[in-house]
């Protein structure tokens, strides 16, 4: 069974791979095998470790409670019929609601005030701690007027602007350089999944180099696929 | 046998006071405050000098009278909070007083006198007074929000600065007449109440308007039909508003596909046969942002690009000749549509962006002056 | 630099280049050379805060990654269950992420939680599994974590399992863990949970995420973080395993180095044809 | 009236949240823990129902047998098969088909899926990656820096405990906790801020974006 297994998900790594070379049938099987299998997977999770436990479970319990969020997920079925599709709103209402009311609070402590507080720090003391602590506090100040669009950047307000996008481009910097790692790592996670079992891979990729170029030859490579 | 009363009565004082144990000082009870009831706090204070390895037993009598040992903690703690175990049961019920009476244990197991800590009822609270900062700063937001909704309502002009990228927005365009190439919008990936989405089309409204005006083909692929429903209203509106109805082109605004890259490869597609003069991707993106903006590139495109989702902020600013900067794009909806709703979100923001940075420097000043307790006060517990 | 050369130099057929990227990727993984790892701040707090948790505490770990952060997230996910086995720590262990469920099992079954440590499921640790509802989760689990989770991945109901008699609220956990590859995840636990209920949090991240998450460690709001595969080739020598992180940090030598020889040559043809042009 | 059911129960829904961070009174927190569990589970049916309509999608193409619908038949197939073991079947115990599915359909093909961003990064860095304004210029200095600054041979090329500034790899600690962190906590405090009027505004009733036209 292991060898079958290996068989299986080497082929369907090299089907996605193929897109590097061009947009092909192998590949266009592969994602649509990938979307109808997340989908189907995302399903069964939802029914077993959501609303099987939580609502199913209770229900037959005899928590009654229960109903209500079992007739406003309902709610969302009148969506395909034309008359009664204003009803779907309600449940969606509901979510949102609450998602907007933990938001509130979350961003308002977690990413605000914290975050604010955080940064009043003492510049007069501690050498080079201190100096450094000068630039956090004038960067952050210098990156927020950055993004104050109620009057122009013009005289004193305007270096203030260019130190804060300043600060923002090389944040941006830190973030490509750190983007670049994590992407890579996938690639390096996949060459050593091949690698594990160079032979069954080295055939597989024989395989499925022969199909694109007698793919490729017969439909004449169309301009704009992949230059 | 001799008595000598002196040195035994000393021997057994001192004996006492050698073997016995101090118990806890100035022990006191009280309701345990901004919790949900059920819970009362003991506190005491080590007698000096502090002997190690010595425990402090506290005991709950209520109205039945009988005494319940509540919990042995180190004397160092100072403090043992009676509330209800993780199984919801035990701690004390509330509105009912209890006695506590705390006594010393040393590690020989004697233990000293009880000592009374008072007795005291657990309460619920309404309000936990511990967050009122929070309050009062979530308060002073919501009441800039809400303040600029209504100047907003009552037509108040909202002023936004000058942003780069929109500037070069129609500069753009312009040359695409020149060199009768289309126009390209990418209106993001996400569905269509996202923010940024909404952000984005309106700001496809004023370039389909001018589009119309200087008769410029305009190609607006989507990932989602609900976006292409949108957009495709939006776009027809735009023509009419430049008295073009008739040059509105039914499949300009096309549903490519909802599997991420399959979009990708099709957006690719489009960039390299029609080679437009001219690309917009104004949106929420993620990992595909720079594979337009690499095609793009190859193609010879004017580039303007515009996100608030800021890990693909980097390949936009690196690969596209204009980028709107998180809340940047946001500013470029509200100045190019004098939408009510995201104008008054931006002055919102910006009346708490001069607040947020006259705290930090007030903050950081007295923090280097040395008076923390300002900054104590922002402390979220 | 003729016109002719510059031009072909710079509009080269990307294959070139993917194949280039492929050999700097194939040729350590095939050829390791040992590099040094050194550890920083971030890693070393997020190891010695969970040293410092006495033995029999009860930590919260919530794993929330799918297959695409397995090559970041996987390693650290196998050295911390050895640091928990280690130091006879108990655990919880809850996903926000459906995905997430089958690879936390994958790992129990690696490091052999239950054959090599002996820890007993349901008595030293717990598996609940998945719920839906990302930030509610959080908070409802801060209510009440057996509401929340009525029964564990295997349906077995939570008043049956010794272990979660003793926990039921954050304050009950002595820390939480967070090993998240995007949203729901650090960010939404450091807002949601750690600013409201107050607990020690530390977590790891992919790299992508790791810059927007440094002014959580720095506020305190996160006690340690271990971002991307170098995070967790930092920690696996900490917990002294070297694993597929410390190999896979050779060929993020290599990539890394060509990366930046392209973007500097690119530049440099960049600007000869903008001399050229003007 | 079909629009004040909507308001009301998105202001309930997000009063209640917002209060319960300030309201510690033990029978209010219960009531507001029981709204959260019916949020659990209407947002794993949205979900459901989110993921079906793809279904829904895809069926009209084979009906219609429109280009690329034997593609569709493949995801449709796939995903009724996969969702049926899972509910049916066993979605946990190790040896079940749904979790071998998973191990050697799923995790090979989303894991490649993102492999390709590897590649697509490498032509992007050598072909558009360019310092064409001050701006660009110090993103991809800053970007070099961090780059050479984590990876093992940047320490080896310049690094170690007395190099100036700590190499490669001291430079990327100082750009990581001071310009990053500074510019990093504005983004977060404006998110925040949009979260925050845009949270009022939906609970409050003033923002209708998300009702839609009838609503």
């Amino acid at each position: 069974m292991e060898t079958f297994a290996t068989w299986v998900s080497f082929a369907l790594t090299l089907c996605i791979l193929s897109f590097l070379y061009r947009d092909n049938p192998l590949y266009k099987f592969a994602e649509h095998l990938f979307v109808g299998i997340s989908a189907g997977y995302y399903i069964a999770l939802a029914y077993q470790e959501t609303l099987r436990p939580n609502l199913v479970d209770e229900l037959a319990r005899g928590n009654l409670w229960r109903l209500i969020p079992l007739v406003l997920s309902l709610l969302m079925f009148t969506r395909f019929s034309k008359g009664l599709a204003w009803l779907s709103r309600w449940p969606l209402a509901f979510i949102v609601g609450m998602y907007a009311g933990i938001n509130v609070g979350a961003y308002g402590r977690g990413d605000l005030i914290i975050q604010l507080e955080a940064t009043m720090l003492d510049f007069l003391h501690g050498g080079w701690g201190g100096v450094s602590n000068f630039l956090l506090v004038a960067g952050l100040a210098a990156s927020l007027i950055y993004f104050y669009f109620s009057k122009e950047h013009t005289g004193p307000l305007r270096v203030v602007s260019r130190v804060g996008i300043g600060f923002l481009m090389i944040s941006f910097g830190a973030s490509f350089g750190y983007t670049v790692m994590s992407r890579i790592s996938l690639a390096i996670g996949r060459a050593r999944f091949l690698l594990a079992d160079g032979t069954i891979a080295a055939i597989l990729v024989a395989i499925i180099t022969v199909i694109l170029v007698v793919w490729s030859r017969r439909t004449r490579s169309r301009p704009g696929e992949s230059t | 046998m001799i008595r000598l009363p002196g040195i035994a009565a000393a021997a057994a004082l001192i004996g006492t006071a050698a073997f016995a144990v101090e118990p806890p000082v100035s022990p006191r009870s009280f309701d345990t405050a901004n919790d949900g009831g059920r819970s009362v706090t003991v506190e005491w204070d080590a007698p000096v000098p502090a002997e190690p390895g010595v425990d402090v037993i506290v005991v709950r009598t209520g109205a039945d009278g009988e005494p319940v040992e509540v919990g042995r903690v180190p004397m160092t703690d100072g403090k043992l909070v009676d509330r209800s175990g993780a199984d919801g049961n035990g701690g004390p019920e509330n509105g009912v007083p209890y006695e506590y009476r705390l006594s010393a244990v040393d590690a020989t197991g004697t233990e000293s006198a009880a000592v009374s800590a008072g007795s005291a009822v657990a309460r619920p609270q309404l309000f936990n007074r511990d967050r009122f900062n929070v309050l009062i700063l979530l308060l002073l937001i919501i009441s800039f929000v809400l303040i600029n909704v209504v100047r907003a309502r009552n037509g108040a002009k909202f002023f936004v600065r000058r942003l780069a990228p929109v500037d070069a927005m129609d500069e753009a365009i312009g040359r695409a007449t020149e060199m009768g190439r289309p126009v390209l919008y990418v209106p993001g990936i996400e569905e269509v109440e996202d923010i940024q989405t909404i952000a984005s089309m309106l700001i496809l409204g004023r370039i389909a308007r001018k589009t119309a005006e200087l008769e410029v083909p305009l190609r607006v692929p989507t990932r989602t039909p609900f976006v292409m429903a949108v957009a495709d209203e939006v776009v027809r509106a735009g023509y009419m508003a430049a008295g073009r109805p008739d040059a509105y082109r039914e499949d300009d605004v096309r549903f490519i596909s909802s599997e991420q890259f399959a979009y990708c490869a099709g957006v690719n597609g489009m960039i390299l046969r029609d080679r437009p003069a001219a690309n917009f991707y104004l949106g929420r993106f993620f990992a595909e942002s720079l594979i337009f903006a690499e095609t793009g590139f190859a193609a010879g495109s004017i580039q303007i690009a515009g996100t608030a989702e800021v890990t693909q902020l980097p390949f936009f600013i690196a690969a596209c000749d204009y980028t709107l900067i998180g809340e940047e794009f946001f500013a470029a909806g509200a100045y190019l549509s004098q939408d009510e709703m995201l104008l008054s979100t931006l002055k919102a923001a910006d009346w708490t962006k001069v607040l947020l940075v006259t705290l930090l420097l007030t903050g950081s000043l007295l923090m280097s002056l040395g008076y923390p307790e300002f900054r104590e006060w922002f402390v979220v517990r | 630099m003729p016109g002719a050369l510059l031009r072909k130099l710079e509009f080269v057929d990307r294959r070139w280049l993917f194949l280039m990227m492929a050999c700097a990727i194939v040729i350590p993984l095939i050829f390791p050379v040992p590099l040094p790892i050194a550890v920083t701040d971030m890693v070393q707090d997020l190891y010695d805060s969970i040293e410092d948790l006495p033995e029999g505490s009860v930590v919260l770990v919530s794993v929330d990654y799918d297959p695409t952060g397995k090559p970041e997230l996987e390693p650290f996910h196998v050295a911390l269950f050895h640091q928990i086995a280690r130091k006879k720590l108990r655990m919880v262990i809850v996903s926000l992420w459906s995905p997430a469920p089958p690879l936390t099992e994958q790992v129990i079954a690696e490091v052999g939680l239950e054959t090599t440590y002996g820890m007993e499921r349901g008595v030293d640790f717990v598996h609940l599994g998945f719920k839906e509802g990302r930030q509610i989760v959080m908070e409802s689990m801060g209510r009440s974590l057996r509401q929340t989770f009525p029964v564990d991945r295997d349906r077995t109901p939570v008043s049956e399992i010794p272990l979660m008699q003793e926990v039921d609220k954050y304050d009950d956990f002595a820390m939480l863990i967070n090993i998240s590859a995007g949203s729901p995840g650090v960010k939404e636990y450091v807002q949601v949970v750690q600013s409201q209920y107050g607990i020690k949090m530390t977590g790891a991240c992919t790299a992508v995420s790791g810059p927007d998450y440094v002014p959580y460690y720095d506020s305190g709001q996160m006690l340690g973080l271990a971002a991307g595969m170098k995070g967790a080739a930092e920690y696996e020598v900490l917990v002294g395993l070297p694993g597929s992180a410390t190999a896979g940090m050779v060929a993020q030598s290599t990539t890394h180095l060509l990366l930046v020889a392209f973007i500097v040559f690119g530049n440099v043809m960049f600007f000869l044809a903008r001399k050229r042009r003007s | 009236m079909k629009r004040a059911v909507s308001l009301t129960l998105t202001f309930i829904a997000g009063f209640l949240m917002m209060a319960d961070f300030f309201v510690p009174h033990a029978s209010f927190r219960g009531v507001v823990a029981e709204v959260r569990q019916w949020g659990l589970i209407v947002v794993a049916f949205t979900y459901v129902l989110g993921v079906a309509n793809v279904a829904q999608v895809h069926g009209r193409r084979i009906s219609r047998r429109e280009s690329d619908w034997f593609n569709s038949i493949v995801l449709v197939g796939s995903m009724a098969g996969m969702a049926g073991l899972g509910i049916f079947h066993s979605h946990d115990s190790p040896d079940s088909p749904f979790i071998w599915l998973f191990n050697h359909v799923y995790d090979p093909l989303s894991s490649t899926m993102f492999a390709l961003l590897a590649f697509f990064i490498t032509s992007a860095a050598y072909r558009a990656f360019r310092a064409r304004s001050v701006e660009a210029a110090l993103l991809l200095g800053a970007a070099i820096l961090v780059m050479l600054g984590q990876v093992p041979v940047g320490a080896a090329i310049w690094g170690g405990e007395d190099a100036f500034l700590g190499g490669f790899p001291g430079i990327k600690d100082w750009i990581m906790s001071v310009p990053n962190m500074a510019a990093k906590r504005a983004i977060l405090m404006g998110a925040a801020l949009g979260a925050i009027s845009t949270g009022i505004r939906v609970i409050l009733g003033i923002e209708r974006a998300h009702l839609g036209g009838g609503g």
